[in-house]
């Protein structure tokens, strides 16, 4: 029957330092693969929406006209699945939490203009390029048509 | 009738911070009657099957429990990839078991601290709490979460263990040995947490198997039942044996969950030692067909998990059946004849989990 | 006016969360994030707390108890949402038995997210959420209606699930 | 003592002989580790499993009862007399897949979760709504 | 001399809550540092006192309210009656009138928290109450008075006769202060099985007047543990600090180095200890005096 | 002239119970009891003031020197006795039990016989026994008057019963005027007499209803009296022919001190039997048990047993010995019985959730504190006792009316069933309140006389007596906390309870409550004025001036008064106070209201809050056994060191 067997223990505590960090008024240190928060490189994503699809949460989409790429932190599990799926990496897991705050608000990357003007150029041309060729096969279908319709005379 | 008491215990009650609720009758502080009532925390994660595909849900199961998170993702990948035949690399193999072990670690200093939480011994409480932020520190370095892993999935796992890491490992696991044994001394031999543990709430080995324990709990009324034995992972090439106590009370529970820590802290160290070189993942193809029933040792003990795909990538079925919910009964019976006192620290012996109890 | 945001009591329910939040809520008190250091006590109580902690989602069963706890406690008071869970149903919000965060319920003044939510973060939403306590006190002595805020409150939360 | 993985089987019964096999597996001194229901969506079938496990050699005897939709009323007799814990499972199943098991212990009248919608996990049936 | 008991009474009533809010302030962060952390400022108990204060008062029985001011009022007396060096066992007989308004404004809610906690508070006084009374008769007999203006007046202190008294009365203490093993009825920490116990439905401004009350309590028995070592000697209040200083310590030490027991092995052991320390050590007494 | 009221106040209700008895079953008894009750109070309220006028005060007073009639009444009445004692022994078939009737009677009329012819004083009136006929006259009264009108829906109720309630009131009647009888005699002889009448009337009382626990306990009761009456007998006989020869009480109660001297120890053997007499009447231990089996009575027979009458017949004759105690082994082991039984049944009384038990309990164990005190015999603690005494009787009385007349119209008188009385029958939970807080709290005078009862037992080094009290004090608050808590908690369920309390019950309980209080407001003067002049009175202990510094008290009183009116400023003052009214806490599932929560299924379950009540360790029938052969074998003890003293002495 032993009492206090604690008492080493609690007075050896009581004569060392506390353990306490001195957080907030000094930064927290954190690990280098803590799973803070998501970031991404916006202007490298292609809008492909495999993050949006595999994201367990829903937490994200995206906009592929606007060029944008919303997250809801306050919605987010932080699991990395997106950033694991992404197919241009542009998505990274950063230390650090996302601050608390009194609303849910969504934040909403959206692609600096040049990306955005080059990216519009660049669809304006695929669609210009689907138009050629489209009108190309067009043609061609058209030629064909007449050639068949000529054959048929022959 | 007169003479007693009908009250409830929770769902709040700060002894047991989740949501528990039990219907007590009492003769002074003595319980003659307890119903459990549970649904406080049911969400129906078990259905999102239909929504999530098999890998996403890698990550929702990681969210049955808080706790044993790592086990619960664990079970769910091992028995999808037994339905899909995948062979998981050796590698991935050991790193599993070690975290699962590491969670373990965490988990009974966790549970050592809330059942010195639950007899008023605060200080107690903070060592134990003290000791396992250094176990979260490692978890962290190598996984980069505290509480939820997110490292397994399907094939295998996401990250390594690199060599440093594996020293912080070792490192830590001398220190939280050393602690160890100063917890030990007092849960083991203090007066007063004796006078709350011995001889309370009694469990015979009969009873504990008609009751269907499980686990930590099972072990200490004398039942040599540990999953860790069947040899999933790595386990089969670790040198272990199941520990338990024959008291079957409070003292008896406590003991084998101290044993456990040694053994946890064995187990990771043999694992760091035959670890193996080679692939994380194995590549996954295709989607499940077929049903799997696996079982595993929590924490808490035995973790059952069925699943059954379709050839889709939504799963017909995907079920948990966790320790607590095994052990409901269990606690129920040594509810019996206790003392109003004796609630948290029973409720706390089984080492309730109620979040994955009813998913 | 009187400064009483050094005495931040909490209170801590756990509604439908996987435990991984009320571990590191519990994680916030123990030595190495000792949250005592800002006067804050865990204290099971409703009647004695001034800020609420709700972890986990809210659902069918724990709807009422959180609505209650909410009530018994004293004005001024304060709700902190803890974990994706608390704020949105996080994983869980397309479950059956999941209606969505806290504020389905109750007002929530401040949301916390992370999954779990770090001990930091939950320090800091505490001490963001004794702002808002402050605040609060100082309308009520003005004599100043405490619900009306808190309507509007809802009100907004409303709106924003309608979006 | 070295690893036994044990056995997995799954052994297939009519509703009717689950008492029976319960009792066989009790006296094998089994213990039920758990039990539940899963509904096959393709297949529109509700199975129920009844899971027993032999804590010596980690054998694991997986007893299903397969019922067709239009079946799927069918009254299971509980098994909780002969495993009181039983109790658990079986209003789990009742409450979340409609299984109609009678005369358990321990009845919750799927007031075990008491969740809003009936039977989540399984379609409503047609008439009902 | 009247006067000069009067002025000592006043001080009472007007410091003894700094006193109080101090003490308890310096024992948490000697708690805190018992547990490895740094623990709260020292003036916390003020804040909490303050904050609470400003809250809006609640009650879940109106006449909660009035038995919370009574309980405090009594136990202010309680002190009051002693710093006037008035009769002592009288002023323990008020202080357990002080509990019982206590105990009224637990049971009169009739929740099941503070109905338990209360059950608990009276097997407390139970527990304490045979220890304390022996202990104004040991003083008694030591001093032919139960006047602590008397009691203080001897040549050598009280404590040279009474060490077995003064061992139970420590080992009582622990109830008194609510310090584990013995925080039964209600606790410091909200690890309690019944929550707050006793003051489970006690919040806001009642449970400023309850922190206030138990400073006035925890002065009141510090002063209790004084007269052990006061003499006419006016050295011997140095003493009695410093003896003040050591019994805070170790009951700080006690509390962060025990389970909570439940109240049959409360009982059981406090009164084994009082019987034995404080019983045997007048029945010593008896024949050494008598 | 004035003189006269002693043989009226004894005679009288002799009369009045003659006059029920012929009353039949008319309701004609209902009228003359309350005029018999009425009258008596006057009288001896009439008496009181008279001697206080008169300046009787002062001294003692004898009469009545010459009494051949009153003797042959006397003598009749012993006979009377015996023969009813004898037929309803052998009716119930317990012949044995006559023989503890018939040989003592038979002695003490052989002993009368033979004695040498003195002129001895019969009736001798000083304070003692004025403070007692004011007692059992105004209390005793108010019984009866409560009796009237409880009788009336005991046999609303209670069907099965025969109605004989005349019979009953008669007996009540009888009982007083015994009573009365006892308290004024001076000689042996009539004390004897008086004694076995109280016995014999407690017997019929108890076993009133005739059902077959009723006369098993009436019978216990008779044989552990007329035993008691036995030993008062032998004392008696041993006094004369060995100590010296007279039959005189108070030359009884003066030459022992004397005596004792040259004779030693067998000068106390009388005072041994007559103190032994006086615990079995007084329920001590190992006798307690007849007092518990008395409350198969309907409640007036209870509250006259426990509170003013009977039983204080037993503290009565204790406080008369008190200073032949003194120092002595009697003495000590007496004090040792009450300590203990102090003790013993405190604890018994924590276990029980019926209120009449409480109160049985309780009335024991205050028993035993007051035994306790006289056996120590010093001036503070008999001061002490008699406080006691008076504060018990009324603060009792109230108790068992307010509980009989609650269970009349809760139809429970389980404690567990007064939870929210205070919301059921309001009028009735404040009164119960008042005799409670008289029973053990401040600013009541138990209290004041408990810290004088430990203040003497330390001086008198008193060690195993110091341990009992503080022990026992604690237990005491204990079970009446619980029971007051009980009364205020916030009801389980609404229910309304229709007031069956009738006028003459009413009545009663104020009389009883401004006694209470008054008693509190003017101790001192009672004190002062009267209690330290018994004390200081001629055959008691001859010291000059007051146990307790009339100063000492006058600062307590101003303290205890304080204690009393505070909460009353406070409540006051607090009435208007802005407060938010918020729900009990229940974990957060009350369904709305405080006293209901939401169970595992789902539904509403009423919540339910009982008080602790260690069954299992505590109940009487586990404690009771081992306490009653402790008590025992300390009799047994004594009692052979007597007789082996005594019959050294003799040879
Ligand atoms: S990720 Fe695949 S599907 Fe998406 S745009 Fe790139 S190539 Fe196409
Ligand atoms: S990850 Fe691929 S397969 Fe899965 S949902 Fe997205 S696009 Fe479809
Ligand atoms: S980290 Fe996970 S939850 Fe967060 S956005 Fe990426 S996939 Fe979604
Ligand atoms: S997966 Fe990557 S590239 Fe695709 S939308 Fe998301 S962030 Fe952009
Ligand atoms: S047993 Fe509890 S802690 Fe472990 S996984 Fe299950 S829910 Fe989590
Ligand atoms: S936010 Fe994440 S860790 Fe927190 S309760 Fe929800 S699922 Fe668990
Ligand atoms: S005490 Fe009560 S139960 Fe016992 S005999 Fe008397 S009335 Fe009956
Ligand atoms: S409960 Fe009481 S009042 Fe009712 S019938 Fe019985 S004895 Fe009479």
């Amino acid at each position: 029957m032993a009492v206090m067997t604690f008492a080493g223990a609690a007075l050896k505590n009581f004569f060392s330092k506390p353990v306490t960090t001195k957080y907030p008024a000094e930064p927290a240190e954190y690990k280098e693969r803590t799973r803070g928060h998501i970031e991404i490189s916006i202007d490298d994503c292609i809008g492909c929406g495999m993050c949006t699809r595999c994201c367990p949460c829903g937490t994200l989409s995206i906009d592929k006209i606007k060029g944008t790429w919303t997250i809801n932190r306050f919605d987010c599990i932080a699991c990395g699945f997106c950033v694991e799926k992404c197919p241009k990496k542009c998505l990274t897991m950063v230390a650090g939490y996302q601050t608390p705050d009194g609303e849910k608000e969504t934040v909403t990357y959206t692609k600096s203009p040049e990306v955005l003007e080059a990216e519009a150029k660049q669809r304006e041309e695929m669609a210009k390029k689907a138009a050629e060729a489209k009108k190309a096969a067009e043609a061609k279908k058209a030629a064909e048509a007449a050639k068949a319709a000529e054959e048929k005379k022959d | 009738m007169g003479k007693r008491s009908v009250i409830p215990y929770g769902p709040q009650h700060p002894v047991l911070p989740e949501p528990i609720h039990l219907d007590l009758v009492l003769e002074d502080e003595k319980i003659v009657d307890v119903l459990p009532s549970i649904g406080f925390i049911h969400r129906g994660l078990e259905k999102l099957t239909e929504k999530r595909d098999f890998n996403q849900m890698v990550y929702v199961t990681e969210r049955v429990c808080g706790i044993c998170s790592f086990g619960h993702g664990y079970g769910y990948c091992d028995t999808v990839e037994h339905i899909m035949n995948i062979e998981v690399p050796d590698r991935a193999k050991f790193l599993r078991t070690i975290w699962f072990e590491l969670s373990r670690l965490h988990s009974h200093l966790l549970w050592a601290g809330l059942m010195a939480d639950a007899f008023g011994f605060e200080n107690l409480f903070y060592q134990c709490w003290r000791v396992r932020e250094k176990v979260l520190d490692v978890i962290e370095l190598t996984t980069g979460g505290r509480v939820i892993f997110s490292v397994n999935k399907v094939g295998g796992v996401l990250k390594d263990i690199t060599p440093d890491m594996q020293k912080a490992i070792l490192e830590m696991l001398d220190y939280v040995e050393k602690e160890t044994k100063v917890l030990e001394k007092t849960f083991m031999n203090d007066y007063t947490v004796e006078s709350r543990m011995k001889g309370v709430g009694v469990l015979t080995k009969e009873q504990a198997h008609a009751l269907g324990c499980a686990g930590p709990f099972a072990r200490a009324s004398g039942i040599a039942t540990d999953m860790r034995m069947r040899g999933y992972a790595a386990y089969g090439e670790l040198d272990m044996e199941p520990i338990i106590s024959n008291d079957g009370d409070c003292y008896g529970r406590c003991e084998v969950r101290i044993g456990e820590i040694y053994q946890s802290i064995d187990l990771i160290r043999q694992a760091l030692d035959k670890l193996p070189e080679g692939e994380l993942a194995a590549v996954v193809k295709g989607n499940p067909d077929g049903e799997y029933f696996m079982r595993i040792e929590q924490p808490r003990g035995e973790a059952d998990y069925y699943i059954r795909g379709n050839g889709t990538p939504n799963l017909d079925r995907m079920r948990v059946r966790t320790p607590t919910f095994a052990n409901l009964a269990g606690l129920c019976a040594v509810l019996k004849g206790a003392d109003y006192a004796d609630v948290g620290i029973l409720a706390v012996t089984i080492d309730p989990c109620i979040s994955c109890t009813e998913r | 006016m009187y400064k009483i945001t050094r005495s931040p009591w909490v209170m801590h329910y756990d509604g439908s969360s996987c435990n991984g939040c009320d571990i590191e809520v519990l994680a916030c008190l123990t030595p190495v994030y000792d949250a005592e250091r800002f006067g804050i006590i865990n204290t099971g109580d409703p009647m004695q707390a001034d800020i609420l902690l709700v972890t986990g989602g809210i659902n069918t069963q724990n709807a009422p108890v959180v609505k209650q706890l909410y009530d018994q406690m004293a004005d001024p008071k304060v709700v902190v949402a803890v974990g994706v869970c608390a704020c949105t149903g996080g994983v869980f919000k397309d479950c059956y038995n999941i209606l969505g965060g806290a504020d389905q319920v109750i007002p929530v003044d401040v949301y916390v997210p992370g999954c779990a939510a770090r001990p930091q973060a939950i320090i800091d939403g505490i001490v963001k959420g004794i702002g808002v306590f402050q605040e609060r006190l100082e309308k009520m002595e003005k004599g100043e209606s405490l619900t009306e805020d808190k309507e509007k409150k809802a009100e907004e939360t409303a709106e924003s699930e309608d979006k | 003592m070295t690893a036994t993985e044990g056995k997995n089987e799954i052994i297939a019964i009519e509703p009717g002989e689950l008492s029976v096999k319960a009792m066989e597996m009790k006296s094998k001194g089994l213990r039920l580790s758990q039990a539940c229901a899963a509904w096959l969506r393709k297949d529109e079938k509700l199975e129920l499993s009844y899971s027993f496990v032999d804590d010596d050699n980690y054998d694991m005897f997986n007893v299903r009862i397969s019922l067709d939709n239009d079946k799927r009323d069918t009254e299971i007799a509980s098994i909780s007399d002969i495993f009181p814990y039983a109790a658990f499972y079986e209003n789990e199943m009742r409450e979340l897949f409609g299984a109609n098991i009678k005369v358990i212990n321990l009845d919750f009248h799927n007031k075990l979760y008491r969740i809003e919608e009936e039977t989540p996990f399984v379609p409503k049936k047609e008439g009902q709504n | 001399m009247i006067s000069g008991k009067l002025i000592s009474a006043i001080c009472y009533v007007l410091f003894a809550p700094l006193i109080g809010g101090l003490i308890d302030g310096i024992g948490r962060k000697i708690s805190a540092r018992m547990q490895r952390r740094v623990g709260p400022p020292l003036l916390q108990p003020f804040y909490d006192l303050g904050k609470l204060l400003h809250k809006d008062p609640i009650h879940v029985a109106p006449s909660q309210n009035f038995f919370m001011m009574s309980y405090l009022f009594f136990i202010v007396m309680t002190g009051g009656m002693m710093f006037l060096g008035m009769d002592i066992l009288m002023c323990m007989f008020v202080l357990s009138t002080a509990v019982m308004f206590l105990y009224f404004a637990a049971v009169v809610t009739g929740s099941h928290y503070s109905s338990i906690g209360a059950s608990r508070e009276l097997l407390q006084m139970v527990a304490y109450e045979p220890c304390v009374l022996l202990t104004c008769i040991a003083f008694y007999m030591v001093r032919g008075s139960f006047e602590t203006a008397e009691i203080i007046k001897g040549d050598i202190s009280p404590i040279v006769y009474l060490p077995g008294v003064f061992v139970a009365f420590i080992f009582i203490l622990t109830i008194k202060m609510r310090k584990s093993p013995f925080d039964i009825s209600t606790s410091h920490h909200p690890n309690q099985e019944i929550v707050k116990g006793i003051t489970s439905e006690i919040g806001s401004r009642n449970f400023g007047i309850y922190t206030l009350a138990e400073w006035y309590e925890t002065v009141f028995l510090l002063g209790m543990v004084a007269l052990f070592i006061i003499n006419s000697n006016p050295w011997s209040i140095l003493a009695a600090v410093v003896v003040i200083a050591l019994v805070y310590f170790l009951e700080i030490l006690i509390d962060n180095t025990s389970a909570r027991v439940k109240s049959d092995v409360m009982i059981k052991v406090s009164w084994a200890v009082t019987l034995v320390a404080a019983g045997f050590n007048i029945l010593v007494l008896i024949y050494f005096l008598g | 002239m004035f003189d006269l009221i002693i043989p009226f106040l004894i005679c009288f209700p002799f009369l009045m119970a003659v006059i029920l008895l012929c009353c039949g079953k008319s309701k004609f008894g209902n009228i003359v009891s309350y005029f018999g009750a009425v009258v008596i109070m006057i009288a001896s309220v009439a008496f009181f003031v008279y001697k206080g006028v008169s300046g009787g005060f002062a001294f003692g007073q004898g009469m009545y020197v010459n009494t051949e009639i009153a003797d042959y009444v006397i003598l009749a009445g012993e006979i009377l006795i015996v023969l009813v004692v004898t037929f309803l022994s052998f009716k119930y078939k317990r012949a044995w039990v006559s023989l503890l009737s018939i040989l003592p009677t038979a002695a003490i009329i052989f002993q009368e016989e033979i004695a040498a012819p003195e002129e001895i004083e019969h009736i001798y009136i000083d304070k003692l026994a004025l403070l007692m006929i004011i007692l059992v006259g105004v209390v005793g009264s108010l019984i009866i008057m409560y009796a009237v009108g409880y009788m009336e829906g005991y046999h609303n109720h209670h069907k099965e019963v025969q109605d004989r309630r005349n019979y009953f009131l008669a007996l009540l009647f009888m009982f007083m005027g015994a009573m009365f009888g006892f308290v004024t005699c001076a000689s042996l002889i009539w004390l004897v007499f008086f004694w076995e009448c109280t016995s014999v009337c407690s017997f019929l009382l108890i076993g009133y209803t005739r059902t077959e626990e009723a006369v098993n306990n009436s019978f216990r009761a008779l044989w552990m009296n007329l035993l008691g009456g036995a030993a008062l007998v032998v004392g008696i006989i041993a006094f004369y022919n060995y100590v010296y020869p007279t039959l005189s009480f108070r030359t009884f109660l003066m030459v022992i001190p004397q005596m004792t001297s040259f004779l030693g120890a067998v000068s106390l053997l009388p005072v041994f039997l007559m103190a032994f007499a006086a615990l079995t009447k007084s329920a001590q231990l190992p006798f307690s048990t007849w007092l518990l089996g008395a409350m198969v009575a309907p409640t007036p027979s209870s509250t006259l047993l426990h509170s003013a009458t009977m039983v204080k017949a037993g503290i009565y004759i204790l406080i008369r010995l008190a200073p032949l105690m003194a120092g002595n082994v009697v003495g000590t082991f007496i004090a040792f019985i009450g300590g203990f039984t102090f003790i013993a049944a405190s604890l018994m009384a924590v276990s029980q959730t019926d209120a009449k038990k409480i109160l049985a309990m309780s009335t024991i164990s205050n028993l035993g504190l007051m035994t306790a005190c006289a056996g120590v015999g010093t001036a503070e603690t008999t001061w002490a006792c008699i406080f006691l005494l008076l504060f018990h009787a009324v603060s009792k009385s109230l108790l068992f009316q307010v509980v009989g007349a609650t269970e009349n119209s809760l139809h429970s008188r389980d404690v567990e069933d007064f939870h929210g009385l205070l919301y059921m029958l309001p009028k009735h939970a404040m009164f119960m309140f008042i005799g409670i807080t008289g029973m053990f709290l401040a600013p009541f005078g138990m209290l004041i006389a408990k810290w004088s009862a430990l203040k003497g037992m330390v001086d008198g080094k008193h060690i195993l007596l110091i341990l009992f009290i503080v022990f026992g004090s604690a237990i005491t608050s204990l079970y009446w906390c619980k029971w007051m808590g009980k009364l205020i908690a916030h009801p389980h369920k609404e229910k309304k309870v229709k007031d069956v309390t009738h006028a003459g019950e009413m009545i009663s309980f104020w009389v009883h409550g401004l006694v209470m209080i008054l008693l509190c407001v003017f101790l001192p003067v009672v004190s002062v004025y009267y209690v330290d002049s018994i004390i200081a009175g001629s055959d008691m202990f001859n010291t000059n001036g007051a146990a307790i510094p009339a100063s000492t008290m006058y600062i307590l009183i101003t303290i205890l008064m304080l204690v009393f009116i505070v909460p009353l400023v406070l409540y006051a003052s607090g009435k208007n106070d802005h407060s938010t009214e918020k729900l009990a806490y229940m974990g957060g599932i009350n369904t709305g209201k405080n006293n209901g929560f939401v169970d595992f299924m789902g539904e509403e379950k009423t919540l339910m809050m009982s008080n602790y009540y260690f069954e299992k360790m505590l109940s009487i029938e586990k404690l009771m056994k081992p306490a009653q052969v402790v008590a025992l074998v300390a009799l047994l003890i004594i009692f052979s060191m007597l007789g082996g003293y005594s019959i050294g002495g003799m040879f």
